[in-house]
């Protein structure tokens, strides 16, 4: 198998297994029990929260474990908007990225459903988000921005640093979310010089276990919380702890940092070689989102023209190569991605994409197998292909109906 | 296992009748590159019979499939019989398509019924 | 080790566990994904859902996996006020007891806190919620009434059948949650039969992993979503799948199905030895809740008068012995337990007072142990008290206040 | 490790001094059994010096273990030098307490304290 959809999910490492199945067996006790028995599972989530707390240059106190990134995104979203707008309700605004994955775009749309008024910030043809705009819209009634740390279609690095620092210079206080599920342990990150208030992770995608995830939440910064219950995670997040998750969630943080620069480089060649072949062996491809520094280690995103995705993604699993054609989230919609039409692909192109993302796994040689496979591959489906370049797409423009 | 039942990979990874037909009776296209489908049907008709169908597809593996197993359905059959082709047709003749794949069949019976109007119109003004 | 703290959470099975670490390291794919090595991992959700409805009589495009017991409940409810609210705003009245869980009550008091009217039932000395109050409290407002199938302190088992009959007898729609998060393949339940809309279970309740659980949500029954994100779970709980934890629940489900009936007289058998023993040996204790089949299996709640839980705790702690004061999620509060002053226990009794929780796994020799070791502890701490049978408590009733 | 210093665990498992003392000088006692916790204080005065002092306490691990850390800190001193013993020096004594434990050792100061006070007053009434 050669698996390339590591945007999606990731492998547990070995060393994350060894380290949570203890706590499934033997050490099985409840961290709210003061108990010894209990007391000291409690102690592993501390440690844990430490870890984690130290790679993004935060204070133990001020990570919250959830079950995921969507929960975190949830949380800080959800939380923020209400707790502010209940102390003061002219404060109703908030803005966002075109481009945002879903659990931040539909959070949006649920508030603006409920009277929030929402702004979605454009982005360049590489995916880059308009900060001049961003300067534009904010008033003394805009609650908070949320804008993610990279893509997770096109791998674009957004430019964090400098809105965070843009927002800490307002007269009025401005909250800065980051969804950084994508860019943990890959990019680095310092919540306190970027000037951010509210920052999603997430295990599953830096080869930690599912359904665990973590909020980092700035010191004096208050949520409303989603749920209510209990007093764990200082009651803004309730509820028996998922143990072995969060334990497996700062080892593989911890692991993955430790490498990170080993990791990155190692993707950063693969990723480069898989680009610039594609590009020199197979003619109409783009390549979608930002090239070099501002593209994630292990993301490759082309449109292969006159090509559907699906077709392609099925015809590479049947030589057992795994991609993806958009979001995991989404692929089981027949929309093309929101995120391409935001950079500007046409429809028909964008529906020829296809995601690679690469692990600190990925071999020299599975690259080198999926270059020998990929060709013939597009050749065959492009031969098959109703459309091609000499095509007039402008007779298709004009209906937007599905037959 | 995929979605897809293992008569529509069949079809996908090995599509019968795949091509265009240079001195065709008629010729059907139908979809959108928008919606990421787009059909197109070529027919020879011979003594109101389909003596041979081609198919150039742009879309999913369901889009590729349908168009496929609809060439072997039409092959062979008389104008009238072809015309009564249903979209149920289709699905059944692959064993089923997922709920959100059910349009692809909709779009080639679709196809091949525009090409047996434009067959008919050709006819007509000759 | 004598662990009698199963109400707080328990041991997972072997066989659970080793079903799960396949899905951490070969079988590691995304659900949402459309090539097989993601939508295989999707079958093994929808059969952990198959095996998690037959048990309650569901179907199971009804069940919804959630991370846990309290996410369920804030789910139901704040997920149902919301629906129903927003449709009909005249609808504002919940109604719940007195006895519930933290998860339920502070759910209902943020609800409150936000506009709602909300009642909370009585009680009765054993802990069975006063039925004719609920027939006198529902009005054409009533959205929903929220009651646990059985309570985790004093494991007294609730009308619920009765209830729901009642509901489903009136003109007006009022739905019906239940939490049986303790009483979940120990009481038997079918949904369907119980006129039940809502019922909310935990897994790491029943030998399996923390960090997951799900809610049941009847056919036609619509829930405003507390998260925003991708299509999981019908887009009611969106999230990377914790796939791991849904199978480690479902198979610690259909395990402990299969043997609901002979664990339960395992642990009965083992229930009213101890409490038989402790009552004759030991003087001055109360039970607490019900007796016989009004009781869960294994559940003990003994008030040890003239002495102080945590202090009890400690003691058998240092035995290797570990059992609970309280609701192990309010265990590091000091106030009495509300379900103790809710069945009338004065408060020095409510202190008091010792949970024993047993699972299939406690055996005759355990239990045996705990009754030699008992008693000495109960003397030393008794020998050591301020108060006795002779302490005038009167004199202590007037001030409320903490010194 | 539960929440407890190992000094604290100390003086629960074996505490010092357990007990009346049936011809005490003065006696104090504080606390209340509905917030769950209750503490007696003895002593014995011999020349404005506390020469015996014995505790009875009902309450959890810190109530006890703060009453007999205080028998051993009083045991002693004069009489005002006992009256200058704070809820931070029994802490402290105690290799410190969990936050929420804090106010027992306010408690057994305020019942030595108290006791100190009740000797004082009987004595003036003699
Ligand atoms: C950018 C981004 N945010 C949020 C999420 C959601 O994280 P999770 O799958 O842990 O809910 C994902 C992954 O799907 C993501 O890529
Ligand atoms: C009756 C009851 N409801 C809800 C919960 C919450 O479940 P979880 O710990 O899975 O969040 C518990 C357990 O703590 C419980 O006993």
């Amino acid at each position: 198998m050669i698996y390339l959809d590591n945007a999606a999910t990731t492998q547990i490492s070995d060393d994350v297994i060894k380290a949570m199945v203890p706590y499934f067996s033997e050490k099985f006790g409840n961290p709210s029990s003061i108990y010894s028995f209990g007391s000291n599972v409690n102690k592993v989530i501390e440690e844990s929260r430490n870890i984690i707390a130290q790679i993004i240059g935060a204070n133990p106190k001020e990570i919250i474990f959830t079950s995921g990134g969507t929960e975190s995104n949830n949380l800080a979203i959800i939380g923020i908007a209400q707790e502010i707008h209940k102390k003061d309700s002219k404060k109703n605004h908030i803005i966002t990225t075109k481009i945002e994955h879903p659990s931040v775009l539909n959070t949006f749309k649920h508030l603006e459903s409920i009277g929030f008024s929402v702004d979605y910030l454009d982005v360049d043809s590489d995916g880059v988000v308009d900060v001049e705009q961003l300067k534009d819209l904010v008033t003394e009634n805009t609650i908070f921005v949320s804008v993610m740390h990279a893509n997770n279609e096109i791998g674009t690095i957004e430019p964090i640093e400098k809105i965070g620092s843009f927002l800490a210079s307002l007269k009025h206080r401005v909250y800065f979310h980051v969804d950084a599920v994508q860019t943990y342990t890959k990019v680095p990150i310092d919540v306190k010089k970027a000037n951010i208030d509210l920052l999603s992770i997430s295990s599953h995608k830096i080869h930690g276990p599912k359904g665990v995830g973590a909020l980092f939440v700035k010191k004096g910064v208050s949520l409303k919380p989603l749920m209510f219950g209990g007093p764990q995670e200082r009651s803004m997040r309730p509820g028996t702890e998922n143990v072995s998750g969060i334990l497996g969630f700062s080892k593989a943080s911890e692991i993955a940092f430790k490498d990170m620069e080993k990791n990155n480089k190692h993707m950063i060649s693969l990723r480069n070689k898989l680009i610039d072949s594609i590009e020199k062996n197979i003619s109409d491809v783009i390549l979608n989102g930002a090239k070099g520094d501002m593209r994630l280690s292990n993301n490759v995103n082309i449109s292969f023209k006159y090509v559907e995705g699906e077709s392609l993604l099925l015809y590479l699993e049947m030589e057992d190569i795994f991609v993806s054609t958009a979001s995991a989230c989404s692929s089981k919609k027949l929309e093309p991605s929101h995120v391409l039409l935001a950079i500007g692909r046409p429809h028909e192109f964008a529906h020829g994409a296809i995601r690679f993302t690469l692990s600190k796994y990925t071999t020299t040689e599975e690259i080198s197998k999926l270059l020998d496979i990929l060709p013939p591959i597009v050749k065959k489906l492009r031969d098959m292909s109703s459309i091609d370049k000499d095509t007039d797409m402008t007779k298709f423009k004009e209906t937007d109906e599905h037959v | 296992m995929n979605m897809y039942s293992e008569k529509v990979m069949d079809h996908f990874k090995n599509p019968r009748n795949v091509g265009e037909l240079k001195d065709a009776d008629g010729v059907g296209t139908v979809g959108n590159p928008i919606c990421g489908d787009v059909m197109t049907i070529y027919i020879k008709v011979k003594d109101n019979i389909i003596s041979d169908v081609k198919f150039k597809t742009f879309g999913c593996a369901a889009a590729i499939a349908t168009s496929s197993i609809m060439t072997e359905i039409a092959k062979g059959k008389t104008l009238e019989e072809a015309e009564k082709i249903t979209k149920a047709d289709v699905a059944s003749n692959l064993d089923g398509l997922p709920p959100q794949k059910m349009h692809c069949s909709n779009l080639s019976s679709d196809a091949l019924h525009l090409a047996i109007e434009n067959y008919r119109k050709t006819k007509e003004k000759k």
